[in-house]
């Protein structure tokens, strides 16, 4: 009981971590603010609309000026129909863990609410937005977090975003005879009976030959 | 190996290569039950997902349809009444019980021990039987609604759990006997597949696995969500044995603690539970589910980081996709066990054939999750 | 030497032994033995074949838990001779219990292909009959039936375990109806579907 | 002392009697001892065989009813009951009458009898008689379980037969067959009882021994042959574990050889009675070796590392499928069953009674106690070790290759030299050869010199025990530290000499 973060915790460290990305950054595009959550404990987050030039040293900044140690996930959006400087959006969430190497049989014991400073737990959200085109780029975060590297290979995978100067990108998930430039989650591959009519005339399929008919057995 | 191979816990290959009995080199190869669930997730509305998020692990569904309620209520503004987070608690321990179990009952035929694997899966069936009281289905429970839940407990419930879980932490001592004492599995388990708290932060391990590194980090208070603040509970860290980090047996010993902390949790929480744990609420009640915009604006996101049994799982969601954003626009899932595969393939190098399913059965992979 | 299947020449007493074969056959046939043999053993293999069915241990996905659950104690498919082998050549059914997408369309086919005849194939779940919940998927393909031929579908989401003993029960009756004939031979018009009788 | 049930003796006069017959009708009449002898070793070997082959049902069923037991199952209860009931109410109709000749009509009328007696009961509830179509209510005599193994056997032989086309076909072929004449060429030497086996050559426990070895022969043939690296690796780790579990094996071997004077398995068994003391007693440690490195002959659970099943699918036997699994398969449990044999008769005094001296001194029991069989008793020695066998197998997890090797190297070893130097020294100094007796009590040979009965046994034991025990005690769990670190960073091959 009461082994939890306050809020007062919580939003000192966001706004700590405010003030540090915008004394940094201030004026070069960068955009950080202190976001609640608009659920439960309506906790804060710190939110970065980040343009992609500044993205790597911004990253850098986060990893190891913050401590921001761990990269949660990396999501790519495709707008085909946003504004002209939104056509993709990559979204980066990032948390931060107190850790350190563990001696031999120690462990960190320490108490929530005694937590300052660098150690608190933030929670980082950042949104870089891309201009439209065919072939969306934004330098990889590969070599800062190692646990961008799956990640950012799926975001190429499945919605097509490249990611600069990430090695050994590959397909994970789709099949890697996939035809080059297959990437589902883009917004114009529809998905495969997503016509109502289509879906119940022929609910079975009796009629209907699946895409891939020819390609398997 | 694979990807039909008693190891993997699933459709996955593992490219291994060998000197003698020596693992060199891995790479770990997934996407066999790539199922597309994002893509589908934005043709459905928002009570429609639960489903699937049900589906995308099949050893612990509650907690995944509850980490995807979470984010749905961060993306519609939607406070959830607090009897109904109670009850989530109470159904997300009892998974994380189920799935704990069953990754014991996984793990063990790894090092060879069937027995251990058969009686796992009884003492599950009993967490099943109370889960199926609040869900109504053996796996698949569709329990949480964005704003609140399907139904309440039902009579008697809490008296069952009680006594169940009574039994089950005797049951537990039968396991550690079972297991503690045994030489073998300590020559299998310790000394094998050491990780590094520092390495398996950077490298996006989360949960139980990094817990076992001696790294007190758990969603569950650092970034407090349900009522986890309010029950008695501490989070259950592994004392790693060496400075090389946490080893096969660190990963056991933190589950086992865990599932006895989310005994204890459930057991404090259904005595605290606000209106009581005897009484029972109509479906739709308010006191259970809150009202909920079936609709969300275009532009706004909703993101919720939850602990998984497996890790920090996490779904993103932006709203105003199609029927006036009636669906999502995009569903992002961030799951566990899909960023901690490679991290365990690179483990493996250095140890030999046979420490292979025990370094990665202790790591707990779920491939339904994994590949979505 | 060892190319093709033509081993058996090296010695040329492969035709020493088909005309041995052919004589006796006739034999056999004349005095109706054949038939007396065929019928009698033919009732015990039956009994044998339909009371020890090993499924395949290949856990796709939700499906594969409650597999995993009916060979536990609540449920003990073993009871009756269902015991779970890793290796698809000692295996008469395969179990397929969940979707399978484009990339594992191979690899399934392979592991039917491993398999000795006589053989069965068990579509659990909504997923291994028509691709389930992701029938819309890019990457699903509807139902193991497209590569695949399913002798018995066991509908659910997941089935329970006691459905899953059902169905092997169903392909008992199967068995003893069509009897154990390879899955090439066997009639192709009525998989058995549980809950319908 | 003798056993009335004298199967050799009684072979043998009806055999010599039938051939002196049959050869006085033929023109060599003098030739009638040879064709007896074929005729006797004819028949005996067919009862040893068909009697283990027919037990080895019971092994499985124990084996599958104490790991159902174990693990809070039933186990298998298939019973022949569903041959004339049929599943679920569906039968093949009156095949029958498909018998030529009308040879199925008192099928079809047994059928009905059967179905009378033990089939459906009731047709109005259809239901209770499909839950009884999957056992055996009611009708205990149809051994529910019994018959699984039955019906996997026969199901094998009806597979289809494959042969991997990257397989070296020759060996692939050969390899299960090698496994199988091995292993029942064992099951030739080990005597059921006192007069009845099918061939006691002077050196058989020898013999054996030698035959034992040659399986792992044909398992890596099998391995090998099978162009799979899941069965070549099972390949060589048993080629590996079992060389070095044969030589402690042989060494224990040889301890209770060393002790009984002979290599000759009836004597050794014989010596044990006449002694007045089972060889359990006298060697424990050799015993318990014995007992390991059997276990990991056979590569059962914990030692069954090359048909590991998580990491190597099914070990050496991936690849085969139907009947010549089948085959190995069986050879697998008639090496375990042979092992139980053996155990029972080195150190388990085989075929005699225990306790027959005091128990056979009372009236009207004893008297009746010591009319029990030989074979009886060898059979329930052998299963009662079969029950130890499968209890390993339900408790313990498997161990590690380099582990199972450093094991055997460096623990069993000194600890079977060890043993066999004990045996030297009992048999030098201790033993009393002058009091061996044949009588139901047996002999007193291990007085000790002091005329106390069974004094070294006692004392052995008691020793043994206390060290064991205090070998088994754990330490304290804190001050244990792990064991040391297995991980090879280097890839084996790359180490130079002297670092």
């Amino acid at each position: 009981m009461g082994m939890a973060i306050t809020s007062a915790q919580n939003k000192a460290a966001v706004d700590a971590a405010v003030a540090a990305v915008m004394d940094r950054f201030g004026g070069t595009g960068i955009e950080a603010t202190s976001v609640e959550h608009s659920t439960g404990k309506h906790a804060s987050f710190l939110r970065i609309i980040s343009p992609p030039r500044q993205w790597l040293g911004l990253a850098k900044f986060l990893r190891f000026d913050l401590g921001v140690n761990h990269c949660s996930m990396v999501t790519g959006t495709h707008f085909p129909d946003g504004a002209e400087e939104r056509g993709w959006e990559v979204a980066y969430h990032f948390m931060r863990m107190p850790v350190k190497n563990q001696a031999s049989g120690a462990c960190v014991e320490h108490d929530a609410a005694t937590l300052t400073g660098l150690e608190i737990p933030l929670e980082v959200e950042i949104f870089i937005p891309l201009a439209k085109g065919d072939s969306p780029v934004v330098d990889s975060i590969q070599s800062i977090w190692v646990g961008a590297d799956w990640n950012e290979k799926e975001t190429w995978d499945l919605v097509g975003i490249e990611f600069k100067g990430h090695k050994d990108m590959m397909r994970v998930l789709n099949p890697h005879d996939s035809p080059l430039g297959f990437h589902p989650l883009q917004k114009q591959h529809k998905l495969r009976y997503h016509d109502y009519n289509e879906m119940y005339d022929d609910a079975q399929g009796f009629e209907r030959k699946p895409t891939d008919s020819g390609l398997v057995k | 190996m694979g990807p039909q191979h008693p190891m993997t816990h699933g459709l996955w290959t593992l490219r291994v290569k060998v000197d003698g009995e020596t693992v060199v080199d891995t790479e770990p190869e997934l996407g066999y039950i790539h199922r597309g669930v994002e893509k589908i997730c934005e043709s459905r509305d928002f009570t429609q997902i639960v489903p699937y998020c049900d589906r995308l692990c099949y050893a612990s569904a509650m907690t995944w349809a509850h980490s995807y309620c979470y984010a749905v209520e961060d993306l519609l503004e939607v406070d959830v009444p607090e009897r109904a987070e109670y009850v989530r608690l109470i159904a997300v321990e009892m998974q994380r019980i189920a799935s704990h179990l069953m990754w014991l009952g996984a793990y063990t035929p790894d090092v060879g021990n069937l027995t251990v694997f058969v009686w796992c899966l009884r003492d599950r069936e009993m967490f099943l039987d109370l889960m199926q009281e609040l869900g109504g289905s053996r796996m698949h429970y569709n329990f949480p609604r964005p704003g609140g839940i399907k139904r309440d407990i039902p009579p008697g419930f809490a008296n069952r759990a009680r006594a169940k879980i009574a039994l089950f932490l005797e049951r537990m001592k039968e396991y550690e006997m079972l297991l503690d004492e045994s030489t073998i599995f300590l020559v299998r388990t310790q000394g094998v597949g050491y990780a590094k708290a520092e390495e398996m932060v950077n490298a996006g391990v989360t949960g139980p696995n990094v817990r076992a590194a001696g790294v007190n980090y758990d969603v569950r208070w650092a970034h407090p969500y349900s009522v986890y603040d309010e029950v008695d509970w501490t989070s259950s860290v592994e004392k790693p044995s060496s400075v090389k980090g946490a080893d096969c047996y660190d990963r056991y010993r933190v589950r086992m603690t865990e599932m006895e902390e989310s005994c204890r949790m459930i057991i404090d929480a259904l005595d605290k539970i606000p209106g009581g744990s005897d009484t029972t609420y109509q479906s739709g009640d308010e006191k259970i589910i809150a009202k909920v915009p079936s609709r969300a604006p275009e532009g706004a996101t909703g993101h919720h980081h939850f602990e998984d049994s497996r890790g920090e799982s996490m779904f993103y969601l932006q709203g105003g996709g199609e029927g006036r954003g009636k669906y999502p626009y995009r569903v992002s899932i961030r799951s566990p066990m899909f960023i901690t595969i490679p991290f365990v393939a690179e483990t493996m190098i250095g140890y030999k054939i046979a420490d292979i399913p025990a370094i990665m059965g202790s790591f707990d992979p779920c491939i339904g999750e994994t590949d979505r | 030497m060892m190319e093709g299947g033509e081993n058996y020449t090296v010695f040329n007493s492969r035709t020493l032994v088909d005309m041995v074969g052919d004589v006796t056959d006739e034999a056999l046939k004349a005095t109706k033995l054949k038939q007396l043999i065929g019928t009698l053993g033919g009732r015990f293999f039956n009994w044998a074949q339909r009371k020890s069915l090993f499924p395949l241990h290949l856990g796709i996905k939700c499906c594969a838990l409650e597999m995993a659950a009916a060979g536990g104690p609540r449920f003990d498919a073993e009871r009756f001779g269902v015991i779970f082998r890793s290796s698809p050549r000692q295996c008469d059914v395969m179990l397929v219990n969940g979707p399978i997408s484009k990339k594992f369309a191979d690899p399934i086919v392979r592991l039917w292909e491993q398999m000795p005849e006589p053989k069965w194939c068990i579509a659990m779940g909504e997923c291994a009959i028509s691709g389930g919940p992701y029938f819309q998927s890019y990457n699903i393909l509807e139902g193991v039936d497209t590569v695949i031929p399913v002798d018995v579908y066991i509908p659910g989401c997941p089935p329970r375990p006691e459905a899953l003993i059902d169905g092997f029960g169903k392909l008992r009756e199967k068995i003893i109806r069509i009897g154990a004939v390879p899955s090439q031979e066997r009639p192709n018009d009525a998989p058995i579907i549980i809950g319908e009788d | 002392m003798g056993d009335w049930l004298r199967i050799n003796d009684w072979v043998h006069e009806g055999s010599l009697f039938l051939s002196e017959k049959m050869m006085n009708l033929t023109p060599w009449p003098g030739e009638s001892e040879y064709i007896g002898f074929f005729i006797e070793k004819s028949i005996l070997c067919g009862l040893i065989f068909g009697g283990i082959m027919n037990t080895i049902l019971v092994i499985l069923w124990m084996e599958r009813k104490i790991l159902g037991r174990l693990m809070d199952r039933r186990g298998a209860i298939t019973s022949l009951r569903s041959l004339w009931v049929g599943e679920s109410g569906v039968t093949a109709g009156p095949w029958w009458q498909k018998v030529p000749y009308g040879l199925g009509r008192p099928i079809g009328a047994l059928v009905g009898f059967l179905n009378k007696v033990a089939g459906n009961r009731d047709e109005k509830h259809p239901t209770v008689d499909r839950v009884n179509n999957r056992s055996w209510h009611g009708v205990w005599f149809l051994f529910p379980g019994f018959f699984q193994n039955l019906a996997d056997g026969m199901k094998f032989m009806t597979k289809e037969h494959m042969v991997p086309r990257k397989a070296d076909k020759w060996i692939y072929e050969i390899a299960p067959f090698l496994i199988i004449s091995s292993t029942v060429v064992i099951l030739g030497f080990i005597p059921l009882s006192e007069n009845f086996y099918a061939i006691n050559p002077k050196m058989s426990v020898l013999f054996m021994m030698a035959v034992f070895g040659v399986a792992p022969l044909g398992v890596f043939f099998a391995g090998w042959s099978s162009n799979n690296k899941y069965t070549l690796l099972g390949g060589i780790r048993s080629a590996a574990q079992l060389t070095a579990y044969e030589i402690p094996m042989l060494i224990a071997v040889l301890g209770v050889c060393i002790i009984s004077g002979s290599f000759n398995l009836v004597e050794v068994i014989e010596f044990q009675h006449q002694s007045g003391s089972w060889n359990l007693f006298l060697l424990p440690l050799g015993a318990m070796i014995f007992l390991i490195a059997m276990v990991a002959e056979v590569e059962r659970i914990p030692f069954d590392m090359p048909e590991a099943e998580a990491e190597l699918v099914e070990g050496w036997w991936t690849e085969y499928g139907g009947m010549r699994w089948g085959l190995m398969f069986a050879a697998e449990y008639m090496r375990t069953y042979a092992a139980c044999f053996l155990f029972a008769h080195f150190f388990l005094g085989g075929w005699h009674a225990p306790f027959a001296g005091v128990i056979g001194s009372i009236p009207w029991f004893g008297t009746a106690y010591l009319l029990i069989p030989g074979i009886i008793w060898t059979m329930l020695k052998a299963w009662a070790i079969f029950v130890i066998f499968a209890w390993l197998r339900a408790a313990l997890p498997r161990i590690r290759t380099d582990q199972i090797l450093e094991f055997g190297w460096r623990h069993l070893l000194p600890l079977s030299i060890l043993q066999l130097v004990v045996a030297v020294l009992l048999r030098l100094y201790v033993f009393d050869s002058a009091n061996m007796r044949d009588t139901a009590r047996g002999g007193f040979a291990w007085d000790g010199g002091f005329g106390l009965f069974l004094i070294v046994p006692i004392i052995v034991t008691f020793v043994f025990s206390v060290l064991f025990v205090i070998y088994s005690i754990d330490e304290e769990p804190g001050d244990v530290g792990r064991p040391f670190h297995a991980q090879t960073l280097e890839p084996a091959g790359t180490h130079k000499a002297g670092e």
